[in-house]
């Protein structure tokens, strides 16, 4: 974790947060992207999942925890955890 | 009189229909209600209407709950008063955990508008008592995502409890064991995906939308007793 | 830079033209007031080679209280109420990233409704596609269908019509048209005419990027070697920040202190705010440092002409913008004021504190110079125009020839697209899709209005003037089925490049078969729009004028609908076939060939046959109504009989041979149904009216069964005519 | 490039493609997600994208050279030339 310091790009981060479907939940989605696939030829594909790719812009400064927060959003607002699981990664500048 | 609040969120579409289902077929009181409010003491039922709240972004209902007037509804709905979920409203009531289960895609993944035949699973006081088990109504729906799920232990407790009140005659979006319509486990709060409030009117050829309202009234017409 | 061309022509302008601003500024443009002048006086914007053309169409009426030259036309439909009506092209777009292309096509006429103060209450949509069953045309149609889908559930505006075609000439040039109607409180309509020197110009909704921002000409200049990349961004659309957009506005115009508006289209800031001032005879003083942004260092050129989506430009009473600022923040929207009125009709645009442009209002919004061409039928007409009947063999089986026809795309079902359509939500949908026209009430009113929109353009390809006369009638015959009044036409003209002479011949010729039937059924034209270029190196489309009508149904409890209600009802053919062949259906599905004179409406006929069904609808003496259009007589049954699910035996007495009777597409025809007991009412009221009436047989059984002379030519079970056509768009989407 | 085996669990790809709008694309979602967090107290989220993630497995024979035809798919059906970019990592069990 970096100190707090001025405003700058230095002082940003980004979370890359992945929300999948829950392995047993059937994805129509999904299911629709492998038919076409098989159609088009590409039959050795088995299987395909649609999930949502989430790019967020933090700002990082030290009152923050950025992975607690990430974390946080992730589970209360990005994904519904009925149906769905996140797991994220951060890349700080 | 009675009073009904008709929640209206950035992107609700059928709140002036549920208005005038209220104010003209029904004959009670409708007020809309700003999604910024935080007293809905008196109401004697909360609707949360159709539509794209926050244009549907991220998954239908996601966003929305997080707004003043949804999170009050939590309390309103703990005291016992009547919640009227109806599409997108049904979508917000399972996002808050009002409602068990999600509301996925539709399985043909497109956006389906048509009338449907469903079949009265149960009859109940608040929303069914004019209906009889197994009788076949027809409602409108137009969603994209309807396609009920949940768990199978959620699916054997629902039975159980005799929370599903409404499923398809057909397979029309792919929802587990049909479901159309489901109350919480204390009944008084109810999500369902067609729109009774599109057939309360002779005019558009359906009014299969009164039982569903009538059944509401009569209860709190009794209980004001 | 190898391209040395003067930048006025990268931009599009001709020498005559740079002349003209020349002429018109006194000094030479600087690059920003070029680029302005691009946009303004192309085509789209400017109407360079329709105007002259569009002069021609009659769009005076009792009713007609807008005409063409606002953001849409009104009509007074009584009670105070006014209608208000446009339709919109967003082809080009659509054929380059479809979903987007149609979604902003709807969002963009949705806001040409509501800024003229009217509520927006339906949308229309009329499509033309390539033959199914190729992976780009699937991709196409499915894409388009589902932007239009998306954008107008969102916004909660039913989509109650339309009408969906296919022909190879579509194949890289789809056309995406969308129509939309409000209803205003006459006391509530707003206009774009700025006034009120001082009055703050306010900018509202979303911010300002690179959208759509000046096409491949002017990116092969500016951008340099990059070009590839930085290709002009897609324009995205935000069908919830339009919802907020509409409910905010609506509520703004409450206030009274909302004194003009006008949508931002093609062209932004450049064009809604030139229109603005050069309308209301003003000018203004713009500061781009207050328009909200999106990318990083946007250039002044960027900012005017960005097609950034979901954007309005209000003027607003002195002293009052906090009120609107306010009701615009309560909606979660911007608004910021960027600039006010003067009194001297120049537009005075500023950056950083530097004026970067001044231009009088007038030559930019209404200066572009308007082109008379010459047009030349095409040498290949008369041609195309034989059709030998005698020498095309009788196909074998009747059964099979007319199941083909039903199942052909442009006849059957269209209920795979329109399913994915809020069609109901508000409430008010009377008549939805799948009938002649969809009907649509006004709560706490007695009067409803109709709408639909028309053209067969293959009929346009054989003979424009017959075939633009024919999209009037049918489209206007459609509203009468129903029992409406055709009170208004909004139409949009889809063409090819009009330099070609033999495409400005068809475009002339269009107009002046619009006009013909405009003045012949009492139709004025209210609004409109024009898409040309619309061509591939094979060519240009087929002529498509799109004619969409609306209708005014006095008592919205006397309408009618297609489909037969009871068994033992008489079915009654109004009006006389004259064995029209050419362009047919039947003729494409069964011989392959798009060829002979299309049909010839006898106007002042169908203006008696429309009469005649209006009034019989109102008198309550018919049970059903449906005029022959596509597929002909026996494609009109069949859609009476499946509607109801009734079968029905009807006998034709005719001279021609059996195909040209069941499948000849003369207009001026309808299939009424009639309690036995009406009958003879309804036979004398069409006497009265001068039209020929005949009894083609009764409602009955589980089949649809068509006897010629007495002969049984068809026999099909109902189910397997409804397979036919509800099956047929996804049989052919499947190659089956 | 492993060469061909017997049917296995051993031989079979997890392919994770990732698509993201381009960067001067409007994202409305994206911004809805934004205003949603800020007005949930997360001030410092600058900015947010939602892209897609999908997965997808596919059985890795010798024949295919899994990379192109990953690029293939990615490039022909998950992902829309015009607004999206994309890309993806491969693991191989
Ligand atoms: N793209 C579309 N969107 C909505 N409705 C459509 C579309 N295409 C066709 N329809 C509906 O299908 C029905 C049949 O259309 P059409 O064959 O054009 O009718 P008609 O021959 O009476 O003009 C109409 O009710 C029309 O509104
Ligand atoms: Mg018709």
């Amino acid at each position: 974790m970096k100190s707090h310091v001025v405003w700058g790009a230095s002082n940003m981060a980004h979370a890359n947060v992945y929300v999948t479907l829950k392995k047993d939940i059937l994805d129509p989605q999904g299911e629709a992207v492998k038919n076409a696939l098989h159609t088009l030829g590409y039959k050795n594909v088995m299987d395909v999942r649609v999930g949502k790719y989430i790019v967020l812009t933090l700002e990082n400064n030290s009152e923050n925890d950025i992975n607690a927060v990430v974390e946080e959003i992730s589970k209360k607002v990005l994904s519904n955890p009925v149906i769905e699981d996140f797991s994220f990664d951060i890349v700080e500048d | 009189m009675k009073k009904f609040g008709i929640i209206v969120l950035p992107g609700s579409n059928c709140d002036s229909d549920c208005f005038y289902a209220v104010r003209d077929y029904l004959e009670q009181d409708a007020e809309y209600v700003w999604h910024e409010e935080n007293n809905l003491d008196r109401y004697d039922v909360l609707m949360i209407p159709g539509g794209f709240s926050y244009g549907d972004y991220l998954r239908p209902g996601a966003l929305a709950r997080f707004s003043p007037a949804v999170q009050n509804l939590v309390k309103e709905a703990e005291k016992g008063k009547l919640i009227i979920g109806i599409c997108n409203g049904f979508q917000i009531l399972t996002e808050l955990g009002l409602l068990p289960g999600a509301l996925m895609r539709n399985k043909n993944l497109k956006f389906i508008c048509k009338h449907v035949t469903l079949k009265v699973e149960k009859v109940c006081a608040p929303f069914t008592s004019r209906l009889r088990v197994g009788q076949r109504i027809s409602l409108p729906i137009a969603h994209k995502d309807g396609n009920y799920y949940a768990s199978d232990a959620v699916l054997e407790e629902l039975n159980r409890n005799e929370q599903i009140l409404l499923r398809y005659d057909e397979d029309v979006n792919g929802s587990v064991q049909g479901i159309a319509a489901i109350i919480s486990k204390e009944g008084n709060v109810l999500g369902m995906m067609p729109h009774p409030e599109r057939a309360c009117d002779s005019m558009l050829g359906n009014t299969d939308g009164m039982y569903i309202f009538g059944s509401v009234l009569d209860y709190l017409t009794k209980r004001g007793q | 830079m190898e391209n040395q061309q003067s930048p006025w022509k990268i931009l599009g302008l001709t020498d005559s033209e740079y002349q003209e601003i020349i002429k018109g500024l006194g000094r030479e443009p600087n690059i920003t007031e070029l680029g302005m002048f691009s946009v303004m006086w192309s085509e789209h914007c400017a109407y360079k080679n329709s105007k002259p053309l569009l002069k021609l169409l009659p769009s005076k009426g009792p009713n007609v209280m807008q005409g063409p030259g606002e953001n849409a036309g009104v009509l007074d439909i009584g009670d105070g109420l006014a209608l208000v009506m446009k339709i919109e092209s967003h082809n080009h777009p659509s054929a380059v990233e479809p979903y987007q292309g149609a979604a902003t096509g709807v969002g963009g006429i949705v806001r040409d409704i509501f800024a003229m103060g009217a509520r927006p209450v339906v949308l229309l949509d009329s499509l033309r596609f390539g033959p199914l069953n190729t992976d780009r045309t699937n991709y196409l149609f499915e894409q388009i269908v589902a932007g239009i889908s998306d954008y107008g559930n969102c916004i909660g505006v039913p989509t109650v019509g339309g009408e969906t075609y296919f022909a190879n000439c579509y194949q890289r040039s789809p056309l995406v048209n969308a129509l939309c109607a409000g209803i205003a409180d006459i006391s509530k309509l707003q206009t774009g005419k700025a006034s009120g020197i001082g009055n703050p110009v306010l900018i509202v909704g979303a911010t300002t990027g690179r959208d759509g921002i000046g096409g491949a000409s002017f990116a092969s200049q500016e951008l340099g070697e990059n070009a590839e990349e930085k290709l002009p961004s897609v324009q995205v659309g935000d069908p919830f920040l339009e919802k907020l957009l509409i409910e905010a506005c609506l509520e703004a115009y409450e206030t009274g202190y909302v004194v003009a508006v006008q949508d931002m289209g093609a062209a932004g800031i450049t064009s809604s705010a030139s229109e603005m001032a050069s309308h209301g005879n003003v000018g203004m003083e713009l500061d781009l440092d207050k328009v909200p942004l999106r990318a990083e260092a946007m250039t002044p050129f960027e900012i005017l002409i960005s097609e950034s989506q979901e954007r309005m430009l209000l003027v607003v009473e002195k002293g009052k913008e906090d009120i609107v600022k306010q009701i615009m923040k309560k909606w979660g929207l911007r608004a910021e004021v960027m600039g006010h009125i003067t009194d001297d009709q120049m537009m005075r645009i500023y950056q950083h504190g530097h004026m970067v442009a001044e231009v009088p209002a007038h030559l930019l919004a209404d200066g572009a110079p308007q082109y008379v061409r010459e047009g030349v039928p095409p040498k290949n007409l008369e041609q195309l125009r034989v059709l030998e009947i005698p020498s095309l063999a009788l196909p074998e089986d009747f059964n099979a020839a007319f199941l083909s026809v039903l199942s052909a795309p442009n006849v059957a079902s269209k209920s795979w697209i329109y399913q994915q359509f809020d069609h109901t939500v508000r409430t008010d949908t009377v008549i939805k899709p799948g009938m002649d026209a969809a009907l649509v009430r006004i709560k706490g009113k007695k009067q409803a209005v109709a709408f639909t929109t028309d053209c067969n353009s293959i009929y346009c390809f054989l003979d424009p003037y017959e075939g633009a006369k024919d999209a009037v009638v049918e489209a206007a015959r459609n509203l009468s089925m129903v029992g409406a009044v055709p009170i208004g036409i909004t139409d949009c003209l889809n063409f090819g490049n009009p330099e070609d002479p033999v495409v400005y011949w068809q475009m002339k010729r269009c107009v002046e078969g619009i006009r013909d039937a405009c003045e012949a059924l009492n139709i004025p034209v209210i609004s409109g729009n024009v898409s040309l270029y619309n061509e591939t190196e094979n060519g240009p489309i087929y002529p498509t004028p799109v004619i969409g009508c609306a209708g005014l149904l006095e008592d919205v409890s006397l309408f009618c609908t297609n489909s037969f209600k009871d068994e033992g009802d008489i079915i009654v053919l109004l009006g006389e076939d004259k064995g029209e062949m050419g362009g047919s259906e039947y003729i494409q599905q069964q011989y392959g060939l798009v060829k002979g004179v299309p049909p010839k409406a006898d106007l002042a006929m169908e203006g008696e046959l429309q009469d005649c069904v209006r009034t019989l609808i109102k008198s309550n003496l018919i049970k059903s109504a449906h005029d022959v259009s596509d597929g002909g007589l026996a494609v009109c049954l069949a859609e009476c009989a499946m509607g109801g699910q009734k079968g029905f035996v009807a006998d034709i007495e005719t001279e021609e041979r059996s195909d040209v009777a069941l499948f000849s597409e003369s207009q001026s025809r309808c299939i009424l149904s009639v309690e036995a007991e009406a009958l003879h009412d309804v036979l004398g009221m069409a006497s009265t009216f001068n039209i020929p009436a005949h009894v083609l047989g009764s409602v009955e059984g589980k089949s649809v069964v068509i006897n010629i002379n007495g002969r049984e030519i068809i026999n099909v079970p109902l189910e397997e005519c409804m397979r036919h056509y509800d099956q047929g768009l996804l049989w052919s989407m499947n190659g089956i």
